[in-house]
């Protein structure tokens, strides 16, 4: 108590010399900046802790019946498709079976586990925490499936399919990161993801080959790429949009959509192996 | 010699106890400064004790109100600091000022026969540089980040920015600096006064070993201070403006390219002749005081001021005995071996002459007395354990550990001490006026010798056992936790020694206000100090004294009216 | 010369200093659990001689100090000024002084400090400063490298190079085998520190930016100490370690897996954390 | 010649130049990492290559860190209350102008409300004298293996395995929290304690001190990461419960060798320690299964933690020959177990292994700890029972 009355008082020193603006006052950011360049001290309405208080005037909440327009497209990849070297499990768990990498996999020319999310042009709606769980299971020492995009909200539920142990090494940057082991029959592991996330890996330490992509969205316009390349993106509301394609070594592609209430537009992405 | 003037006495205060070119202020000057600062180094040991016998629990009484921040205990840091400061404090700004500075400046120029000393403005600036020094080394204790840790001895890299950024370091440096700039200005007026300025009569051979012990010492200041004072400016240089003298490549990547073995070259050029420094007028001042006590001559003088000579030649070639451990090459480690050992031989002459001089003697055991028969005591043990350092085979295992610290405390601090006490109650009658209580002064004697004596033998055994020095808390390794009883028996004993010095301390304030007033020459001795008149006058001898006879004809059968003892100014019978 | 070095030798081997040392460790049987009063029996070949050398001094330095304060005391009880004594008036200036002066210091000297003299002598050319050879199959190197606060050692592993993966890395943890002479080379990474083992009876000082060689041969197997005997800054009384000297098979085994571990830490892309240097003749 | 100035400096220079001359004559030895090439070295602008000068030691501002939430703070202070103490935190709606605050002696926690990314956090102010007194006494004694700046790469630090932490990674191994940092009691827990087998020491620096010194680290995260993210979980240590083994302790150690060698496998990186014929049966195969190769050493593995940009690898120990670094007791083994060790491949095992299981192997690593390690003996004859099998 005497202490931070200290600490006050030597603040209001300071701020009385006129030593930079460093009085604790709630400012815009909240990232704990020491510049003093906050000279604004916009006191937010301290109302409530509702999680959603208004973003942007004019934003409206989003409602799925908004969304008559779909965009539907394909991956397509080009060139002869490296093939997938084979790993040998047995020598690290021999309750492992063996497999071969998934980075890319291409199936009739489509490029599979591309994340296609829309980026621009939705500004006017405000969306609502997705809710329910996604499974992200381990079976093979692999993990099923190899890409997962989820909305913010959503829960992962990690599940260990297999005889052996696991442990779920999530590097998540603004969801909790977190290092959790999983022996054979242990329980899902629940994880709330909260926040939206750029694409972070989990990994498996024990089994280093294993390793997934997980992309946290704050919309519910995202999806994942199937085996032969196709996606849709429907219940989109009419638009411009930038289209971004993401694959985790084959890096991103944009593309810019336009559709009309009702409307279907196609996409086509296409990687190669020069692509960056 | 008939060029030494006499100004009028200065009415101005700042003239006359400030700023004063009168060697009598000076010395004073230099006396309570001395005084102030060993009770502050004296502190700081009784905090080194307390931690050392009690590691981690707070420092009672004054603790809680020096470190607020760790409620009284110290912390390592602290520690390191305070024994850092404390050696240096003890030996820069507590016994230098007391020996050299107090005794030097109030001895010489009454002891020779001289109105002042030669350079009187020197003499002024050597005290106020001293101050400074002083000044800079207290200012260190305060600023962010403490004092210097490095130890007494500064060792870079420790020393260099390499270990600490804060400036306790640096100011330690200009503070050093500062205090051997002092010391050098000392030296040379104490040369050029005692060269110039003896009172007709006064052949070399007259002077008195308290006059030869200081002249001497001042002839090793003014050698070997320059040298720790460039050691401190290419520290100073390392550590503001980035050369690297002492910070070798390697540990600055590549870059620069210095020695941190060539500090220690540097240091110990000086630091061995800095322990002659002090105690070459402790000797000197116990040779004239065994003489004037036992009422006998000092026997075998020349021999004396010869050993003492030898001496002051071996000490710049002895350093590398405290180097032993860094890697010198097998020819260097034995020629430092035996060249110490050489140094014995002097010191076995000055020990064979002392107890000569006692022997069949008339001993009046006054407070000087004790003290002198102190030194010899205490000087005879630590300069015993100096073989065990010596010897190559046996530092090896004792270097760096307690019986270093045993061993250079009874050596350089607790003979110089002793010696310094033995001074203060022999001149004191001369430079207050007043007579020092007699009882208090024996009180205070006992209670010193018995603890010192204790604390310091307690430290060999704890070296020989293999306890390291500069070790926060000796109950952090197994292998030292069976020796942490000889700490508290240590500590006891410091704590008794400490207290003892309170007896002195009322003494010396009681006596000099309210002491009885002394007569002019109440040891009954014929120096020239004595036979003058008490208080000394201004400018103290209105006529040059001329000298006819020795400094220590005591019982001289020739002795005119059956005295046992003359004025040097006077002439024998026949 | 060599008849009188042999004389010291047997002095030094008889008897009554055996006996002597004994009684010096005396205190060191009842301090296993409790105080001591005395350092740990030396574990290495020299420790041996030290430990004499260092009694030898003890007995000269104890003679000494009795004449010393006899001297003292003898003048103290019967010389004191009362009414009707008179001090002897003496400059000691004569010849026979003089003379008595010479001799007395010179005996002193002899007696005290070259005899002293002439054993450590022996002693270090003998022992201490006869460095074994490393190219010697037996000699077991050692690499030490300081750092605030905390020993590090490296020693060659089994292929007997150094600056390869399987080198066994150890901090404040020294293990070697008993009975072969180890070989220190050593530096620091910061400032000043002192490698002191005490049950060895050997220190030496490790500083940044050369190589310090020391050696000596453990002849006890077990647990000792090593601590640091040189100031190096806030923790110096915290840099402590552990020296192991095991036994010729012990170690055989031991070294093996410590350097199969090591290859197993290994790590070739991370050259940072190799900081062996080339072991110098 | 005549000035004490003249004399000084001719002195000085000629002692200067006798040294020079042993150093020429190379008295002192040899630069062990002189041969290397200076200036190649020197361009490459190694981060220490001059000894700092002119560091500042003092921080005119405050900032704004990550703090645990309200149910911490009620949870602290009826840990007090418990205790017989005042109440930690105190809630002071007037503080911080007006905003309301938790005030205790380390500063006042505040939810404060991030308009751009719409997320309210706990934060806390730690103001610039708390600052300056953690950064002096962080460069006193922490810089020289920490770096100056925290960078986790001061002079004593380099070449240093495990390295020294690096607090703008804001990452730190032996919290013994399950989220991404620690609480402020957490680190200062393990200053006190250090961590065995390294230059980590337990400090001896007061309550104070330490305190001044987590809040210094902690402000040194960089921006949007650590303790200046807001999305950063802050969790308390691990609390060990009941020992379900008291008095059983034998038992827990067999029990603890199973869990080791079968469902936990910490085989798969750490080494095992039973004979091979017997591990089949532990993990329910096949007798003819082949387990890894060097089945007794250790597996070097990836972490999170860098070096000079380069992420560095750790070895999971060898209960029989490594040090134990965060204590030896099954009660510290049980917290290291159950909470993992962050960033690197130790996961937290607490939830996936019932309590039981998680004493029991904490109760092996330490008997595997008392029984083996420097004891070169009872090592050989371990190591022997276990190349039987091969």
């Amino acid at each position: 108590m005497n202490r931070s009355l200290i600490g006050l008082g030597a603040l209001l020193a300071l701020t009385a010399c006129g030593g930079g603006d460093s009085a604790p006052k709630p400012q815009k950011s909240t990232t704990g900046s020491t510049s003093s360049s906050t000279a604004e001290t916009t006191t937010t309405a301290k109302s409530t802790d509702t999680g959603g208080a208004a973003k942007a005037s004019g934003s409206q909440d989003w409602n799925d019946s908004m969304g008559t327009a779909t965009v539907s497209g394909a991956i397509k990849f080009e060139g002869v498709a490296p093939e997938n070297k084979a790993i040998t499990m047995s020598d690290v768990d021999p309750k492992c079976p063996g497999g071969a990498e998934e980075t890319i996999l291409v199936s009739n020319g489509g490029l599979a586990n591309v994340v296609i999310s829309v980026n621009k042009g939705l500004d006017g709606y405000k969306f609502a925490k997705g809710t329910g769980a996604v499974n992200l299971d381990q079976k093979g020492c692999q993990y099923i499936p190899h890409v997962l995009a989820m909305q913010a909200g959503q829960t992962v539920s990690i599940t260990n399919s297999d005889d052996t142990v696991h442990n779920v090494h999530s590097y998540s940057k603004r969801n909790q990161a977190f290092n959790q082991a999983q022996p054979a029959g242990a329980g899902a592991i629940e994880k709330k993801m909260s926040q939206k996330d750029k694409s972070f890996p989990i990994k498996c330490d024990m089994h280093a080959w294993m390793n997934c992509q997980v992309v946290v969205f704050d919309h519910p316009f995202f999806t994942v790429s199937d085996e032969n390349g196709n996606f849709t993106l429907p219940k989109l509301p009419a638009g411009t949009y930038k289209l971004v394609a993401e694959h985790e070594s084959l890096g991103k592609q944009e593309a810019e959509v336009t559709v009309a209430d009702g409307g279907t537009e196609t996409v086509t992405f296409s990687y190669g192996q020069s692509a960056p | 010699m008939s060029g030494q003037h006499i100004h009028a006495e200065p009415t101005n205060f700042f003239r006359k106890h400030v700023f004063s070119v009168d060697h009598k202020v000076i010395a004073k000057q230099f006396l309570w400064f001395g005084l102030i600062w060993l009770g502050i180094g004296g502190v700081m040991a009784m905090m080194i004790r307390w931690q050392l016998a009690n590691p981690g629990e707070p420092v009672p009484v004054i603790g809680s109100m020096l470190f607020p921040r760790t409620n009284g205990v110290l912390d390592p840091a602290t520690y390191n600091t305070l024994f850092t400061m404390h050696g240096t404090i003890m030996i820069f700004l507590g016994l230098t000022p007391l020996m050299i500075g107090a005794i030097g400046n109030w001895s010489i120029p009454l002891m020779i026969g001289a109105r002042d000393m030669i350079f009187p403005l020197l003499n002024c600036l050597s005290f106020w540089a001293m101050f400074l020094g002083g000044a800079v080394g207290f200012i260190s204790l305060f600023v962010p980040l403490g004092a210097t840790e490095a130890g007494w001895t500064g060792y870079p890299t420790l020393s260099t920015t390499i270990n600490g950024v804060g400036s306790g370091e640096t100011l330690w440096a200009i503070a050093v600096f500062l205090i051997g700039a002092s010391s050098i200005m000392g030296g040379i007026n104490y040369m050029t006064t005692v060269i110039r300025l003896r009172a007709p009569g006064m052949t070399w051979q007259r002077l008195p070993l308290t006059v030869w012990g200081i002249f001497l010492t001042s002839v090793l200041n003014v050698l070997f201070v320059p040298v720790i004072g460039s050691a401190m400016l290419l520290l100073i240089m390392d550590r503001v403006f980035g050369t690297t003298f002492f910070i070798p490549a390697s540990i600055m990547q590549g870059a620069g390219g210095g020695d941190p073995i060539l500090y220690q070259h540097l240091f110990w050029i000086f630091g061995h002749p800095e322990v002659y420094i002090l105690i070459l007028p402790a000797w000197g001042i116990i040779g004239d005081l065994l003489s004037f006590f036992s009422r006998k001559p000092a026997f075998g003088y020349r021999a004396q001021v010869g050993a003492m000579v030898a001496v002051t030649l071996l000490s710049a070639v002895v350093y590398g005995h405290h180097m032993f451990t860094t890697g010198l090459s097998a020819m260097l480690g034995e020629s430092f071996m035996l060249l110490t050992m050489i140094i014995s031989v002097p010191a076995e002459i000055l020990f064979f002459n002392w107890l000569h001089t006692l022997w069949k003697g008339n001993l009046r055991l006054t407070t000087p007395m004790l003290f002198s028969m102190g030194v010899i005591f205490v000087f005879g043990l630590g300069g015993l354990t100096g073989i065990y350092l010596a010897t190559i085979g046996t530092d090896i295992f004792l270097h760096d550990t307690y019986f270093v610290v045993g061993h250079f405390h009874l050596t350089m601090a607790a003979s110089a001490l002793f010696a310094t006490f033995a001074g203060i109650y022999f001149w004191f009658p001369k430079m207050f006026a007043r007579e020092m209580n007699e009882f208090l002064g024996k009180t205070h004697f006992w209670f010193t010798v018995i603890p010192l004596v204790t604390v310091f033998c307690l430290m060999f055994v704890m070296g020989y056992a293999g306890m390291p020095r500069r070790y926060y808390d000796h109950t952090s390794a197994e292998y030292l936790r069976s020796l942490q009883h000889l700490n508290k028996y240590a500590t006891h004993a410091a704590f008794l020694l400490g207290a003892a010095q309170l007896v002195f301390v009322y003494n010396f304030i009681r006596s000099r206000w309210w002491g009885k007033p002394a007569s002019q020459n109440p040891w009954e001795v014929g120096t020239l100090d004595w036979t003058m008149e008490t208080p000394v006058p201004h400018y103290n001898f209105k006529e040059i004294p001329e000298v006819f006879t020795g400094p220590h004809e005591f019982s001289n059968p020739d002795i005119p009216d059956g005295k046992d003892w003359i004025s040097m100014t006077e002439k024998l019978k026949a | 010369m060599n008849r009188i070095n042999s004389l010291l030798a047997g002095v030094l081997s008889s008897r009554w200093m055996k006996a002597l040392a004994v009684v010096g460790m005396a205190g060191v049987a009842e301090a296993q659990g409790g105080n001591r009063w005395a350092p740990f029996p030396p574990a290495s070949d020299f420790g041996h001689r030290f430990s004499e050398l260092f009694w030898l001094i003890t007995i000269l330095c104890s003679i000494s100090m009795v004449i010393v304060v006899l001297l003292l005391l003898i003048p103290l009880l019967r010389d004191r000024a009362r009414p009707g004594h008179k001090a002897n008036y003496d400059h000691g200036s004569s010849l026979h002084d003089k003379r008595l002066t010479a001799v007395i210091s010179l005996a002193t000297f002899i007696v005290l400090d070259a005899w002293v003299l002439a054993i450590a002598m022996k002693d270090l050319r003998e022992a201490y400063w006869n460095m074994p050879e490393v190219d010697q199959a037996e000699t077991y190197p050692i690499e030490v490298l300081g750092q605030q606060w905390a020993w590090h050692f490296r020693g060659p592993g089994l292929d007997g190079e150094f600056g390869t993966p399987d080198d066994i890395l150890e901090m404040n943890q020294l293990t070697i085998p008993k009975g072969r002479p180890v070989s220190f080379q050593m530096t620091s990474k910061d400032v000043i520190h002192s490698l002191f083992l005490p049950e060895m009876r050997t220190k030496k000082d490790v500083n940044p930016g050369s190589i310090n060689k020391t050696w000596f041969k453990p002849i006890e197997a077990g647990e000792f100490t090593i601590l640091c005997a040189e100031l190096c800054g806030y923790a110096h009384y915290q840099m402590f370690g552990n020296l192991t000297v095991m036994e010729q098979e012990d170690f055989d085994e031991w070294e093996e897996s410590a350097s199969l571990l090591g290859i197993a830490a290994y790590d070739p892309e991370d050259e940072e954390a190799q900081w062996a240097w080339e072991w110098e003749e | 010649m005549r000035s004490p100035f003249t004399q000084l400096v001719c002195l000085a220079t000629v002692a200067i130049g006798t040294l020079s001359s042993f150093k020429a004559l190379n008295f002192f030895g040899s630069d062990p990492r002189a041969d290397e090439d200076h200036s190649q070295m020197i361009a490459e602008e190694l981060p220490h290559a001059r000894p700092p000068r002119g560091v500042p030691l003092t921080i005119t501002e405050g900032t704004w860190l990550r703090a645990p939430g309200e149910e911490w703070i009620i949870q602290q202070n009826e840990l007090a209350r418990k205790q017989g103490l005042e109440p930690r935190f105190t809630e002071d709606p007037s503080a911080a102008d007006g905003e309301g605050a938790w005030i205790d002696s380390t500063g006042f926690i505040q939810k404060r409300y991030d308009e751009e990314e719409d997320f309210w956090a706990y934060w806390q102010w730690v103001g610039p004298a708390q600052l300056t007194r953690g950064r002096r006494d962080f460069v006193q004694f922490c810089s020289s293996c920490h770096g100056l700046d925290g960078d986790g790469y001061g002079r004593s630090g380099q070449w240093l395995r495990p390295s020294p932490r690096d607090f703008r990674q804001t990452n730190f191994k032996f919290t013994k929290v399950l989220a991404n940092l620690p609480t402020d009691d957490a680190l200062k827990r393990l200053i006190k304690r250090g961590l065995d087998g390294t230059p980590m020491l337990p400090w001896d620096l007061s309550d104070e001190q330490i305190t001044d010194i987590v809040q210094y680290i902690k402000s040194l995260s960089p921006e949007g990461m650590g303790w200046r993210d807001p999305f950063t979980g802050i969790g308390s240590i691990v609390e060990a419960g009941e020992n379900p083994w008291a008095g059983r302790e034998n038992f827990a150690i067999k029990h603890g060798e199973k869990v080791y060698h079968g469902v936990a496998q910490c085989m798969l990186c750490h080494p095992g320690y039973v004979n091979p014929r017997d591990l089949p049966g532990l993990l329910d195969q096949p007798e003819d299964t082949v387990y890894r190769e060097n089945l007794y050493l250790p597996v070097l593995k990836d972490s999170e933690y860098e070096v000079l940009g380069e992420k560095v690898k750790i070895l999971p120990p060898d209960f029989t020959f490594h040090t134990i670094r965060s204590g030896q007791t099954p009660q510290d083994l049980y917290e290291t177990i159950a909470s993992g060790i962050k960033g690197t491949a130790m996961p937290a095992w607490k939830g996936s292994l019932s309590e039981e299981d998680l004493w029991a192997l904490a109760y092996y690593v330490q008997d595997l700890v008392e029984e083996y390690k420097d004891k070169p003996a009872e090592r050989r004859g371990l190591m022997e029972r276990l190349r039987e099998g091969l």
